[in-house]
């Protein structure tokens, strides 16, 4: 039986006006286990506190309820107090009854009533409670982020700053990502390359970074601050510490018709490349798809020009464990598929370009030499008619993605700029449903595209695009003119949906971080945890969350790497004490508990156990990992024996509450 | 300790802690009234609450039991409230399929900033009750002496 | 059904296992025993697979699927059922067991012939039609009376899961077993309250249901359990019965195979299959058609949700007449 | 002897109704019969014996025994013993009369359970003699006749008439109220009895052998290896103890409604794996030394303490209801067996 001190807070007249605290403290003492109990002005001023402190001690009080304001409000200030006191800080309970009574009633007897019972409740529970301890385990200080585009670059940047290891894992060859490709940033039009470049040689210098291009995330164990993750490196078959990155054999390689991916296939490379100029690092890669020494064994061309003797056509995968204490997702986003629309006439003419498509064209490094050219016949094109929201913003269907993609409109305005400074001689039109500027800069703009570039911008949307004599026949509406609008165009731009890019779903399903219907990363709250997912040590970082142009990826990727530093920052986490606790003697093992668990902290052991008559059983039992476990009874349920308890809020509390409130 | 002579019933809100117990401040906060019959228990999650609990007071006393949690889509645990939607649509069936009045149960989503609502469902489902009488068929006749 | 017999004689002899579970003759015609046999002269002593075989025998492999060394069981299709879902929960251990799958075209025991009108009986002869002798002369019942509850509506005779199969396998029938379940909701609250206070109120709390069901297996039943808060050994009050049975029920909720066997055992002859089967109805109308046990993969609808899941409410507007 | 016409049957239940409670073995919905208190429309059972066996009305299944009132920090007991008032049993059949001699030399013996005396001491049995028994039946292997049962009073239905013979002072007091009674012939029922007893002559058990069991066999019994194979398919459930006229152990718990404390007791089964339970564990661990004991108490350790009465009197009960068909037959003849 505990001994229990019941103190009743007036909160000056905010709760004493409508309850009569002194008949409440009087009804309470009558309360089996309640060995005192008073009432006071404010049981949160310091007095107040003295107060509860002095009772514990004068008192030997095991257990304290305190009738009060919202334990929203004040629990942990009680619960400071008592621990000061030399009480466990969990065996206080606080009855609402100033919120959920006094401030909701105007009937003073009613108001009493409820306060009473609500004050029987916290009694019922806190004869229950039992000291809680909270539980620590240790951080390993190093970071994992996965994907090396700016997003995964700027966190990992600001996680070395701040003199913690991180490691990058990027799929590519090179790091860099999806910016990389992208000629001019807006809304300062200048050079991506000219601002991604050096931070991608940072990263290669920094001491703290270790990059792992061309590899990818093959399992995850472990919890916040102790993950075990295992990284496939796949074979280069180029030895990447005697690679000079010379570029000779790529040169050389017989192999010249592969389709270039980072130029989108608008070009070629050969079987042996190096992406770009800029690439970190920068390494050939064999392409084993495509190299014929390594599908027929017959070539070995860059072996034989390669100085370096950096070619190792026998090279595995590897397998790599590493450690960590914090992960970041910086998968990124890829532009949808465009081959579904048909009516914009993707397919059918090598004219009609995705935006990325045309960044490329309009790129220096491009395969047009920064020339703007028609893909088909390598023309100048006169007429240019964009198309905006392309699978964005649409309702049901399974073409498109029912959100906005929210780059396409500030980087169209970007394109018929660049094409109307670059060539004036040419007609721009942007096609839209509207066009959302909310940024710093965003709609000036805008407004100078229209404005200075004389960029025609139509509300409306494009029917179809239908290739003819050379030209891309548009048919579009021009929604306030109200009329149909027939444009014969040299080349169609589409601003095509943004999506997660596909690793995102299964690294998700490994990391047990949870994603919405699009398998955009879900973060911990939309509001004020936006860089965390809900999953303890997971973190994100950039496009993998939701769509967003390039000051957004790096703001969050800087918060990203600011929650890392916080966390890597403690040699121990702080668990939440108030976790599931399974029973051994009654747990059935059957993972039922385990499949509602949103953050994977239930895991199964096969433990052996005393049976009757000297004899010993196997038995299969659900083990909590406390430092996961958030504590919110999902698996108490789920657990038909009720071997899976809550601390903190147990069946028996919970039933004790609810007991004292019916009688 | 009956305070008016008058049968009200006893009602029971299981309030998880993040958004609907907060919505129940705020509906504090904001002066709102609702009936003193209702008393709430401070659950982590909606997916907490198991149905032992609600059969526990109807028997011990209780008239109405209502759950209140985060909007599906908001759970501060991400996926509990969806697991207790089926977990109280197949009882709460079940208790019907008894043949035990469907009103005295009931699910509401109250977000933390709908304190409004929050009284406004606390009034509504008082009155429910009301209109349906006293627990019979549900009720342990030990616990009514 | 002699094969059945010889099966398992043939594999205690082979050594492929060590122990046989099946059903032990009893002292009348229809009281078989589940038993585990050992060897093969207990086989051929005791071992019978008859019209009376109707246990289900998987819950058994709880327990022996841990000793040592390899078990056959033979299993009926619905039967196949329980030993599937009971594998997905690991509360067996697939590799000591050898798993017979028997074709099965419904079962009786002696108190499905008594409720068909026999009273003293001594002696059957199965046929066409049944004809049971009795201490007061002969009676010839339709096979079909005579069936047990469970097999008048079975749902499949598909065996989900076995190592070797005696007869033929078969598909899912066509089975109208939600038809009662359907009667009930379209009473009013009234007639169901009624319904169920009738039944439920012959219940004597023997756990019989709960024993034999092979998804009431915990290790410690909550309603055993003293600190559980809820535990009870008697029905003291009516609501103990209605907290029992729909506690129990919701525990077994999508992963009830729908064996039957409770029902079967209750010696009070409460309907409680139709409080499971009501729980399987609301689960295909409500979030597809779900069939526990029969197969390995799918996820139980009670730990699983779609994020356009109806709303609890939506029971206030389906089923069911006003009051 | 008296009797009166089937047709009349209700008459003369309404008569013995008339100052107390009467039950009487109907139908249930499903068509197995339970002992109901009589009222106007009741439908006597033509079924040869109830699922629950006819000790319920002495020894129910949930008996308040005490109750506590707390008030504040004071504690007050409360008397919650139902008054002492009058009712019959009608349609006791022959092994549940017996039965109730097994569990008077339990409850009556010092110290004296009050509970069951004061229902004992208010009741007048009236049994009825087998039209119909059943192959589970094995009464006679108890010594008991079928066809002549004890009671306050005792019946023998016929075709057309139902026949009264009064056999005790509380039977002869019942019967001069009954006024709807008219005389018959002892002769009468000769005819009845006769194929009654014929019937129970070829019943399959009525000749069980129970020389292995009774008094002083615990040594040879105890340790048995057939108990492990008997009791190896039992699902530990309480059917076969709750449906039993003679097993009469039960444990004491208390409900607390917050106000009040009810202190009750309730029927426990030995096959439940807490059944007395204490401190140090459970003393049978298994299913195996439940199960024994059950079987044990009825045909050794009984015995032992009450000059060689078997705790068993052949209702058949088990035989029936059990779910794996497991049942003291089965028990008496294979250790039965082993001994031979």
């Amino acid at each position: 039986m505990q001994k229990i001190g019941v103190f009743v807070c007036w909160c000056g007249s905010n709760i004493a006006a409508t309850v009569d605290v002194e008949a409440v403290s009087q009804a309470l003492a009558q309360e089996p286990g309640v060995v005192f109990s008073t009432n006071y002005q404010y049981m949160c001023s310091q007095t107040g506190q003295d107060l509860i402190r002095d009772k514990i001690k004068e008192y030997g009080l095991t257990g304290v309820v305190v009738c009060s304001c919202s334990p929203r409000m004040h629990e942990n200030t009680f619960r400071k107090t008592c621990e000061k006191a030399g009480l466990n800080p969990y065996m206080v309970e606080i009855a609402n009854i100033r919120e959920q009574c006094s401030w909701i009633h105007k009937d003073k007897a009613e108001a009493t009533e409820k306060a009473i019972i609500l004050g029987r409740a916290a009694i019922a529970k806190v004869q229950l409670n039992a000291p809680l301890q909270a539980g620590t385990s240790p951080v390993k200080k190093r970071a994992l982020v996965i994907g090396g585009g700016i997003a995964g670059i700027q966190t990992a940047l600001d996680i070395a700053d701040a003199g913690f290891q991180v490691d990058i894992v990027e799929k590519k060859p090179t790091i860099g990502g999806k910016m990389t490709q992208i000629d001019k940033t807006f809304p300062t039009l200048d050079c991506a390359a000219c601002i991604l470049t050096p931070k991608m040689v940072d990263c290669a210098q920094n001491e703290n970074i270790h990059i792992y291009a061309y590899s990818e995330v093959e399992a995850v164990k472990g919890f916040v601050g102790n993950f075990k993750v295992t990284i496939r490196k796949k074979a280069r078959f180029v030895d990447t510490t005697k690679c000079t990155g010379c570029g000779l054999c790529t040169e050389k390689c017989p192999q010249k018709k592969v389709p270039n991916e980072f130029n989108l296939g608008l070009d070629n490379r050969r079987a042996i490349y190096i992406p770009f100029a800029q690439a970190v690092p920068k390494v050939a890669t064999i392409d084993p798809d495509y190299c014929n020494m390594l599908k027929n064994g017959k070539c070995g061309v860059c072996a034989k020009v390669c100085g370096a003797n950096a070619i190792d056509y026998k090279q595995q995968d590897e397998l790599i464990e590493e450690e960590y204490g914090a992960i970041v997702a910086a998968t990124g986003f890829n532009p949808i598929d465009l081959s579904k629309f048909n009516e914009f006439g993707y397919s059918q003419s090598p004219d009609v370009v995705s935006s990325l498509e045309f960044e490329r064209l309009m790129n220096a490094a491009g395969p047009t030499g920064g020339t703007l050219l028609r893909p088909s016949d390598g023309k100048h094109p006169h007429t240019i008619v964009f198309v905006q929201c392309v699978g964005s913003r649409c309702d049901g269907g399974e073409k498109g993605k029912p959100y906005c993609s929210k780059i396409c409109c500030m980087y169209t305005a970007k394109h018929a700029m660049l094409c109307r400074e670059k060539y004036p001689d040419t007609d721009v039109y942007v096609f839209y449903i509207d066009v959302r500027t909310p940024g710093k800069n965003f709609d000036e703009f805008y407004r100078r595209a229209v404005e200075e570039y004389g960029v025609h911008y139509i509300k409306g949307m494009v029917g179809k695009v239908v290739p003819e004599n050379g030209k891309l026949k548009v048919q579009a509406s021009d929604l306030l003119d109200n009329r149909q609008l027939h444009i014969d165009a040299d080349m169609v731009v589409l601003a095509a949906a943004i999506e997660p890019d596909k690793s995102a779903r299964p690294l998700a399903t490994m990391l047990t971080a949870s994603m919405d219907t699009n398998d955009f990363f879900t973060e911990a709250h939309p509001k004020l945890r936006p860089v965390e997912s809900p999953t303890a040590g997971i973190f994100l970082s950039g496009a993998c969350q939701g769509p967003k142009d390039i000051p957004e990826t790096v703001a969050q990727a800087g918060a990203a790497a600011s929650k890392v530093i916080g966390l890597l920052s403690k040699d121990h986490l702080l668990c939440n004490p108030c976790t599931a606790q399974p029973d051994e003697m009654m747990c059935n093992g059957c993972s039922s508990c385990e499949k509602v668990c949103p953050y994977g902290a239930i895991t199964y052991i096969d433990k052996e156990f005393r049976g009757p008559n000297r004899t010993t059983l196997l038995r299969r039992v659900a083990q909590v990992n406390p430092a996961v476990c958030q504590g919110c009874g999902a698996c108490t349920v789920a657990c038909m024996s009720g071997a899976m308890d809550l601390k903190g809020f147990s069946n028996r509390q919970i039933m004790a509450e609810v007991d004292a409130i019916c009688k | 300790m009956q305070v008016n002579k008058e049968w009200t019933p006893t009602i029971v809100a299981f309030c998880c802690n993040w958004c609907s117990y907060a919505g129940a401040d705020l509906s504090g906060t904001n002066r709102l009234q609702y009936p003193a019959n209702v008393k709430i228990i401070r659950i982590p999650c909606s997916c907490r609450l198991n149905p032992m609990f609600i059969l526990r007071a109807f028997q011990r006393g209780a008239d109405g039991v209502i759950l209140c949690g985060c909007h599906p889509g908001d759970c501060h645990y991400t996926t509990g409230n969806y697991y207790a939607r089926r977990r109280m649509t197949l009882l709460f069936s079940m208790l019907e399929y008894l043949g035990i009045e469907r009103e005295r149960t009931r699910v509401e989503w109250v977000s933390a900033a709908e304190g409004a609502k929050f009284a406004a469902t606390m009034n509504d489902f008082v009155k429910t009750v009301t209109a349906l009488g006293e627990n019979k068929r549900l009720e342990d006749l030990r616990c009514k002496e | 059904m002699q094969r059945v017999k010889e099966k398992a004689i043939e594999l205690l002899r082979s050594g492929e296992v060590s122990r046989v579970l099946g059903w032990k003759t009893g002292e009348f015609f229809y009281d078989l025993t589940p038993a585990v046999f050992e060897s093969v002269e207990e086989v051929e002593k005791g071992f019978v697979f008859s019209l009376f075989s109707g246990a289900n025998l998987s819950k058994y492999l709880i327990a022996e699927s841990k000793k040592e060394g390899k078990i056959a069981v033979f299993l009926k299709p619905c039967d196949s059922f329980s030993f599937v879902q009971l594998q997905k929960e690991h509360r067996i251990k697939r590799e000591n067991i050898y798993a017979v799958g028997i074709q099965c075209d419904g079962m009786c025991d002696g108190e499905s012939l008594r409720s068909a009108g026999c009273e003293g009986m001594t002696g059957v002869e199965d046929g066409e039609s049944l004809t049971v002798h009795t201490l007061y002369g002969d009676q010839v019942i339709e096979k079909k009376e005579a069936l047990l509850g469970k097999c008048q509506t079975c749902k499949s005779k598909r065996i989900v899961d076995f190592d070797e199969l005696i007869g033929q396998q078969g598909e899912d029938v066509p089975s109208d077993r939600f038809a009662e379940v359907a009667k009930l909701e379209a009473m009013t609250p009234e007639e169901r309250f009624a319904f169920w206070r009738t039944e439920l109120s012959r219940c004597i709390r023997c756990n019989a249901c709960r024993n034999v069901c092979p998804a009431c297996s915990c290790e410690k039943c909550v309603f055993d359990n003293p600190v559980s808060g809820v535990q009870n050994k008697a029905v003291a009050d009516s609501f103990e019965e209605n907290m029992f049975h729909i506690i129990r029920a919701f525990h077994v909720t999508a992963r009830c195979t729908d064996c039957g066997e409770c029902s079967r055992v209750c010696p009070q002859n409460i309907p409680l299959h139709l409080l499971n089967r009501k729980f399987i109805k609301d689960i295909n109308e409500l979030y597809g058609d779900y069939q526990a046990g029969a197969d390995f993969d799918s996820r139980p609808p009670l730990m699983d949700f779609r994020m356009d899941d109806p709303e609890p409410s939506v029971i206030y507007t389906r089923g069911g007449a006003a009051k | 002897m008296k009797k009166i016409a089937i047709s009349e049957l209700n008459s003369l239940f309404a008569a013995i109704a008339a100052d107390r409670k009467l039950y009487i073995p109907t139908d249930d919905s499903t068509g197995q019969s339970q002992f109901t208190i009589w009222e106007e429309g009741s439908i006597l059972s033509r079924n040869v014996n109830t699922v629950r066996s006819a000790k319920d009305s002495f020894f129910p299944q949930v008996e308040n025994l005490m109750g506590f009132k707390v008030t504040g920090k004071q504690i007050e007991l409360i008397e919650t013993r139902d008054p002492a008032e009058s009712f019959a049993v009608f349609g006791v059949r022959a092994c549940d009369v017996r039965s109730f001699d097994i569990l008077d030399r339990v409850f009556l013996t010092e110290p004296v359970d009050t509970y069951y005396a004061q229902r004992r001491e208010n009741v007048c049995i009236i049994s009825l003699a087998c039209g119909k028994p059943s192959e589970t039946c094995f009464c006679t292997a108890f010594g008991i006749d079928p066809a002549e049962p004890k009671g306050d009073v005792t019946c023998w239905m016929t075709g057309e008439a139902l026949y009264w013979q009064p056999n005790t002072e509380k039977g002869e007091a019942l019967t001069a109220q009954l006024s709807v009674l008219v005389d018959a012939d002892v002769a009468d029922i000769e005819q009845e009895k006769a194929a009654i007893r014929a019937t129970a002559e070829k019943l399959p058990f009525g000749k069980l052998d129970l020389s292995a069991f009774g008094q002083g066999k615990t040594k040879e019994l105890f340790n048995r290896p057939e108990w492990k194979a008997l009791s190896q398919s039992c699902l530990g459930c309480g059917t076969c103890t709750f449906i039993c006229p003679t097993c009469q152990c039960y444990d004491i718990q208390e409900f607390n409604n917050g106000k009040t404390v009810k202190r009750f007791r309730c029927w426990d089964s030995c096959m439940y794996s807490d059944f007395t339970k204490m401190s140090a564990g459970q003393p049978r661990p298994t299913q195996t030394e439940r199960f024994r004991q059950r079987f044990m108490h009825k045909l050794v350790y009984y015995p032992d303490n009450n000059e060689g009465i078997f705790a068993c009197v052949g209702c058949g009960r088990c035989l029936r209801k059990c779910p794996i068909h497991m049942n003291i037959v089965k028990v008496i003849k294979t250790m039965g067996e082993g001994t031979k």
